[in-house]
């Protein structure tokens, strides 16, 4: 697995990730929104999935619609709870404003377990999103004016600790198997994706809260056209938590020894397509 | 949309024709077809017809809130509709790749140049302005549509006159034409847009029909491209530039560029003085309230259409008397005798009688037990062809 | 068999029952199908009715918004009413946006109400030039069984007869709006438009008059959408549409024009008798 | 959000007169209280664990006369149709396909939601659509129409909670209504989860709560619906969102493992109920068959004679 | 060219003018004029369409109503829809099995009484294509005023103040009511008048018809 962060310049937040042939490239965007009037205390975050006609010649035209659709949803599905992501930190006037991140997810190239790659891209790429300090804020009337500051590092980082990953298991006779290539993808009639809340510990080394150390669901799915006894899907559920806690262990390190890097040296590029 | 195909045999024509100095409807390579431009009832809505081409554009407004980069300044949207009305290939409801050309080109002309004054437009900053909408819908396509749509967009444009507005405090009041007089668009300046057609990389045609269009942008029956393509200049009245787009196979030198700008030049300040003028004598017409009406336009020009020929290129000094002597007289040509003008009507020169037909024609013993009818083979070679507008 | 025939011979097999006097469901051809009338069972509704007119099923549901009244028109509120023909009503219709079918069926229904003026806008506006009531009126069919324009009137007449609208205060200084949903008071309904459709079916020597068709019968008269439609709001007339289809001799309009002022009257029964109930229960 | 040109569109601005209300906005303890009294019981009386299927479960077939096959489903208040239609080829499709192919389309009534719904195919509706087609897809024999699609079209008059499940045990009934081939009669349930109590067959505000994310950290919250081959024993779908430990998921599974079966004697005897009301039916109209042609038979006597006597 | 004379006692309709040809491109074109009202309406067909919308029965008849701006809407929907199945009424579609036949119209001019002249304009526009038709038709409008009077060809005024307007058409062969489209609230008994005067003034747009037949016939 490859992993590299901040490839997108214009982007506030953004990684590509390789996994075997599966490329993949996450954009973060942030705006200025109102916040939905039943939550005025939290922020937005939507999720755009485009498959590019290059990944694989299936999602020429609109082929690609349905799964763009479906992984879109994973996501959201996944984002939903504050436990996997806390909203609030979105917020800047209760009420009145809000961010909203638009994730945009680009699949490069498809070679099968396009939803975990998925998850790890975009947590990676919330972990380095800055976010402007907002200076000032008038109030005129009922308008609010911010004032943003201009300097790009004056900005704040992302709590992305919790955020979720994803784990495709692809049954297979018996067995469920971890990270599904495209081939042992066709094999399997039905597959289970689970949506895992990572550790803080990982992500932050000086983080000191005991509390969360735990992961927990936050979305479980099923795909394809098969069925499966529930015993296996227990199974198959503790399977996927395992997988998750260990990949998250790792995308966390990977992640801190590449911010190190960044702050130690000037960044060696690695080109953006290679 | 349904595609249209264009047999060899045509394509082969007209490009012959060309080269040979001749276009099929009779125009000098530079000559445009008959620009006509006719006003309805209401402010902004004109027919414009160019040749067999028709195009009608209205202009209607409405208040709307700015855009928030442009909070002083009214808003301007162009749609281009092509409608089956237009020609049997179009779809209804569905855009073309023509739809969405014109449109941008339109955009492009009358948008992007600057040529409407935006900020009167504005009503209350960041509140209120007026939005144009100009609908420019085909009614014939017979070639040029570029050229047709932007004048037609410029004639409403001109022509548009917006209800008045005052303001009392807070609210904006809207009066109506009978309460107020309307206000004229205004406009800086008023650029149109030419099409030429290139073939062989070098002829230069202003005001392409519908044929020469497809024949210019289209490649030979083997598959090779005939150096033809299709050259957009948008132009003021002021002659200066505002859009520059080619399309096709061609390849531009810039003489040719240059060439087509000249020209181009020309035949902007026509147009655009033609617009004003019907603009003005449509004003004074109004004044003497004398009623306007797109039902004017109705008359029975085209009475004759199924039996009147379009055609105006004949065969060449097609003379009964050359007919009769033999064939080796036959392409023995003298160009400086006198063509046969389209103005003196003698249509006589043209049509065989069923006599003079037979005279041709000899019947001939070939194979054994069999006859041949052999018209006159000296005929059957190439007919040179003249067009009788020069 | 006979569902063989008539899936091969469609015409055939109509005109066979036609010729006897009879229409293929058994009813004569001035017979109009059972009315079935249900208010107020939806509650994420404001007010719902469900209307059966034989097989033919309409619900509709109205819900309540509020937003300032256009600029042109201060002191009028907004009646918004749209009909849906979902996929699974017909097989005819195909999911996705509403086809021309759909669009022509709902401007019909939605014309008849601004026609019967049943609704005063004015009624609707709160505070002129500031607030005023948006009555989302939704019609869906669940089953399209012929004669749609009918069910759908009913549905939506019964259920803007049944609504109630919360008290709202609005404080002109201040601009704040305060809606108190539990004191309620009835919207005004004046007038009881009701609509019936007829197929004109073409013998040879003879046309004939069919009241409240069936699909099918509306599929071999001059195929869907060529209904005669009459709509009469309390002796007056408040729409006759025909598009198309069969022309209509003189005689048979009379014939039509009668045969609708007595549906009307039944029709309006059926709804009153249907309110009266509901009151009751509302009572108890 | 551009106009629906092929609708008739309301103000933009215009929102529900319940924002202005006094009991808009509450907040998330007190949702909780309302929820649930202090016997344990829920507003509607029901027990934690007691769905709504035991009581005030209704359904219906044969609903829709246009249709192949259609059913009806009400759990209290939440009232959901659908109907299935015969197979037909599957459109824009130049392959062959060995499996016929299950078109589902879930999709809500503007009037189904106290707020206002646009009529507009949502993310919602699609999610739902797709949850639907996974649930259906093992259940039906598939490689019995090649080529061929069924349309299932699902349509929520209300929504008060357990919507998906509602649906999918609305199309299961209107799919064997519609006599397309099934391996099994598929059931389905959900459960809403808020910290240590566990919502069977949650209403609308329970769902609502249950999404919202509790102030204290690290409570469990979400819903899982779950669709079952009762007797095959086979899990088709099974929908979790929000987030839970290991153990709650398990514990929620085992419940709704027994709800779905629970739920299997409802929708039989709706089965049974309708094969043997068809079966009537069709005696009838024999009967009346025979009735008409001894009529037949006397009148052509009449006829006879008539004739003879002319 | 209008028909003032034909029948001065009765009533007058609006000078109309018409013109065939009018677009070289289409199978058949015209444009007419009642009084200020305009409408250019083009026909093309039978041609091929696509097989989805085929039908094997008769040919599929697809019309497009073009207001002069702004965005399409619901009711232009139904005014397509009123003049399609008008036209279905009237066009033998049976012997144009497999194909379609497109009928675009285009507003140009609205004085009132516009749906009757894109009604009649659309009969002249198929008679120009050739096809084949069972009959022609005729529209009528006419409006019922605020005292209750019957106008005939309401103008823009009268529309305005008008209680109800009614469009009616009726076919050439048995001249009876083919389409009608009313708004506004009238009795019973106005609305027979309407409908008898209206049938008598159909008459007049069936000379009018024949006589530019024949102008046209003659030259070609």
């Amino acid at each position: 697995m490859e992993l590299e962060t901040d490839v997108v310049s214009h982007a506030s937040g953004s990684a590509r990730l390789r996994l075997a042939n599966t490329d993949i490239l996450v954009g973060v965007k942030t705006e200025i929104d109102i916040p939905k009037p039943d939550k005025p205390d939290s922020g937005k975050i939507e999720f755009f999935v485009d498959c590019s006609a290059n990944a694989t010649p299936e999602f020429e035209g609109r082929g690609g619609e349905q799964l763009a659709n479906s992984i879109s949803n994973m996501m959201q599905k996944a984002y939903h709870s504050a436990e996997a992501f806390n909203l609030k930190q979105l917020c800047i006037f209760e009420g009145k404003q809000c961010w909203k991140l638009y994730i945009d997810i680009l699949i490069l190239e498809c070679g099968g377990n396009l939803c975990d790659a998925v998850s790890l891209a975009v947590k990676a790429a919330l972990f380095n999103t800055r976010i402007p300090f907002v200076k000032a804020a008038l109030m005129d009337g009922g308008n609010i004016d911010l004032q943003l500051s201009d300097d790009p590092f004056d900005s704040k980082l992302l709590d992305v600790g919790t955020a979720p990953l994803l784990v495709t298991l692809c049954k297979i006779g018996d067995k469920c198997v971890v990270d599904p290539s495209a081939e042992e993808e066709n094999c399997s009639v039905i597959s289970l994706i689970v949506g895992v809340t990572g550790n803080k510990r990982h992500y932050y080394p000086n983080h000191t809260d005991k509390q969360c150390t735990e992961s927990k669901c936050t979305t479980i799915g099923m795909n394809g056209p098969g069925s499966v006894v529930s015993k296996t899907l227990k199974d198959a559920i503790k399977q996927g938590i395992v997988a998750a806690k260990s990949l998250d262990e790792a995308l966390g390190q990977a992640l801190l020894k590449e911010r190190q890097q960044n702050i130690g040296m000037k960044k060696h590029s690695y080109g953006f397509l290679k | 949309m349904r595609d249209v195909f264009l047999s060899n045999c045509e394509k082969n024509f007209i490009q012959k024709l060309v080269s040979e100095g001749h276009r099929l409807d009779g125009r000098n390579y530079n000559e445009s077809r008959r620009l006509d431009v006719t006003f309805g009832s209401e402010y902004g809505s004109c027919i414009v017809r160019l040749g067999e081409t028709k195009v009608l554009a209205q202009v209607s407004c409405e208040v709307t809130q700015p855009k928030q980069i442009r909070p002083n300044e009214g808003i301007l949207y162009i749609n281009v509709e092509i409608s089956p009305m237009a020609a049997p290939q179009f779809e209804a409801n569905r855009q073309t790749d023509l739809t969405v050309y014109l449109n941008r080109l339109l955009e492009k002309c009358y948008k992007d140049s600057k040529c409407i004054d935006l900020e009167s437009l504005c009503i209350v900053v960041e509140e209120k302005v007026w939005s144009l909408r100009v609908d420019v819908k085909v009614l014939n396509h017979g070639g040029n549509l570029i050229e047709c749509a932007s004048i037609a967009t410029l004639a409403s444009l001109a022509h548009f006159k917006r209800p008045d507005v005052t303001r009392s405090g807070d609210r904006v009041i809207i009066h109506t034409i009978a309460e107020k007089d309307p206000i004229p668009t205004v406009l800086y300046h008023y650029p149109v847009c030419m099409t030429f057609a290139i073939f062989n990389n070098e002829v230069l045609l202003s005001d392409p029909s519908f044929i020469e269009e497809s024949v210019c942008t289209s490649s030979t029956e083997e598959g090779i491209n005939t150096g033809g393509g299709l050259l957009v200049i948008g132009m003021n009245q002021y002659k200066e530039l505002c859009l520059l787009d080619l399309n096709g196979a061609a390849l531009y030198d810039s003489n040719i560029v240059h060439k087509a700008i000249i020209s181009a030049a020309e035949s902007s300040k026509q147009i655009v003085d033609l617009v004003k003028q019907r603009i003005n004598s449509d004003d004074t017409m109004r004044q003497k309230r004398i009623k306007i009406n797109f039902a004017d336009m109705i008359t029975s020009d085209h009475l004759l259409s199924l039996t009147r020929k379009d055609l105006s290129i004949q065969l060449k000094k097609f003379n009964v008397d050359d007919m009769t002597l033999k064939n080796d007289m036959e392409h023995e040509d003298n160009d400086d005798e006198p063509e046969p003008s389209k103005y003196d009507g003698k249509f006589e020169n043209k049509v065989m009688t069923i006599f003079e037909i037979y005279s041709l024609i000899s019947v001939v013993p070939s194979l054994p037990q069999t006859a041949e009818i052999i018209s006159n083979k000296g005929v059957s070679k190439w007919i040179e062809i003249s067009s009788d507008s020069d | 068999m006979a569902e063989i025939y008539k899936l091969i011979h469609p015409l055939k097999y109509f005109n066979d029952y036609i010729s006897r006097e009879i229409r293929p469901d058994g009813r004569k051809f001035h017979e109009c199908r059972n009315i079935k009338l249900n208010v107020n069972s939806l509650k994420t509704a404001e007010a719902s009715a469900v209307v059966k007119c034989g097989n033919t099923t309409v619900v509709c549901g109205i819900q309540l918004e509020l937003a300032s009244p256009k600029a042109e028109e201060p002191d009028f509120g907004y009646l918004v009413t749209n009909l849906e023909l979902p996929a699974l009503c017909s097989s005819k219709y195909r999911p996705g946006p509403p086809s021309d079918h759909a669009q022509v069926t709902n401007y019909l229904v939605s014309n008849i109400i601004v026609n019967s003026k049943c609704i005063d806008l004015k009624d609707l506006c709160i505070v002129p030039d500031k607030l005023a009531w948006v009555l989302y009126c939704d019609m869906v069919c669940l089953d399209n069984d012929g004669s749609l324009v009918d069910a759908c009137i009913i549905a939506l007449i019964s259920s803007l007869k049944t609504l109630r609208l919360p008290t709202v205060t609005y404080d002109a200084e201040t601009e704040d709006i305060n809606v108190d949903p539990d004191i309620r008071t009835p919207l005004k309904v004046y007038g009881l438009p009701v609509a019936t459709s007829f197929s004109v079916y073409k013998l040879p020597e003879r046309d004939i008059l069919i009241t409240d068709p069936s699909i099918y019968e509306e599929e071999m008269c001059g195929g869907i959408g060529s209904n005669f439609i009459v709509c009469s709001n309390q002796s007056l007339l408040c729409g006759t549409q025909k598009f198309g289809g069969s022309n209509l001799p003189p005689e048979s309009q009379e014939e039509a024009l009668k045969i609708s002022r007595d549906r009307a009257n039944v029709v309006e029964k059926v709804i009153e008798t249907c309110l009266a109930n509901n009151c009751e229960i509302n009572e108890i | 959000m551009p106009l629906d040109y092929r609708r008739f569109n309301g103000p933009e601005d215009s929102v529900s007169y319940k924002r202005y209300t006094n009991k808009y906005y509450k907040g998330y303890d007190e949702l909780y209280k309302e929820l649930v009294d202090d016997k344990g019981r829920r507003k509607d009386g029901r027990a934690l664990d007691e769905a709504r299927s035991m009581c005030m479960f209704f359904a219906r077939t044969d609903l829709i006369s246009q249709a192949k096959g259609s059913a009806y489903i009400e759990l209290k208040k939440t009232k959901v149709v659908c109907s299935v239609f015969d197979p037909r080829e599957i459109p824009h499709q130049n392959e062959f396909s060995q499996l016929g192919q299950l078109y589902c389309e879930v999709k809500f009534a503007p009037f189904s939601c106290a707020q206002q719904r646009r009529p507009h195919v949502d993310a919602e509706d699609k999610s739902l659509s797709v949850a639907l087609r996974q649930a259906l897809e093992p259940t039906v024999c598939r490689h019995l129409f090649p080529n061929y699609q069924v349309d299932v079209f699902v349509y929520i008059l209300e929504h008060d909670g357990a919507c998906l499940a509602a649906a999918i045990n609305a199309a299961g009934l209107a799919l064997a209504n519609a006599s397309v081939p099934m391996y099994d009669i598929i059931t389905s349930s959900s459960v809403a989860i808020i910290g240590k109590k566990v919502f069977v067959d949650p209403t609308e505000a329970e769902e609502h709560l249950a999404m919202m994310s509790p102030e204290t950290e690290g409570t469990n919250h979400g819903i899982i619906t779950m669709s079952m081959l009762s007797e095959l024993k086979q899990v088709s779908d099974f929908v979790q969102i929000g987030s839970m430990d290991i153990e709650c998921v398990t514990e929620a599974m085992d419940i709704l493992e027994k709800e779905c079966e629970n739920i299997v004697p409802n929708i039989q005897k709706v089965l049974v109920h309708n094969v043997v009301q068809s079966f009537n039916q069709r005696k009838q109209l024999e009967a009346e068959a025979k009735e008409r042609e001894i009529a037949l038979n006397v009148k052509m006597e009449e006829w006879k004679k008539l004739l003879n006597a002319g | 060219m209008g028909i003032e004379e034909e029948k001065p006692k009765a009533f007058q309709l609006k000078p109309m003018k018409c013109e065939f040809n009018f677009l070289s491109k289409s199978d058949g074109s015209a444009i007419l004029s009642q009084g200020d009202t305009v409408a250019v309406v083009s026909v093309n067909g039978p041609l091929d369409i696509k097989s989805t919308s085929q039908s094997i029965e008769k040919s599929t008849l697809e019309v497009l109503y073009c207001t002069k701006g702004g965005k399409p809407s619901v009711a232009d929907r139904y005014k397509e829809n009123v003049i399609r199945q008008t036209c279905e009424a009237a066009v033998l579609g049976s012997l144009y099995p497999r194909t379609g036949i497109t009928v675009t119209i285009q507003e140009l001019e609205d004085f009132g009484g516009l749906l009757s002249c894109c009604l009649n304009c659309t009969c002249l526009a198929l008679l120009n294509s050739g096809v084949s038709m069972r009959c022609t038709y005729a529209a009528i409008t006419c409006a019922i005023d605020e005292s209750g009077d019957i106008v005939l060809e309401p103008s823009k005024q009268h529309l305005d103040t008008a209680r109800a307007t009614m469009t009616f058409v009726f076919d050439s062969r048995e001249k009876n009511l083919v389409t009608s489209v009313t708004e506004g609230v009238f009795s019973e008994d106005t609305y027979k008048e309407a409908l008898a005067r209206c049938h008598a003034a159909s008459d007049l747009v069936f000379n009018f018809y024949r006589e530019i037949i024949r102008k046209y016939a003659n030259v070609i």
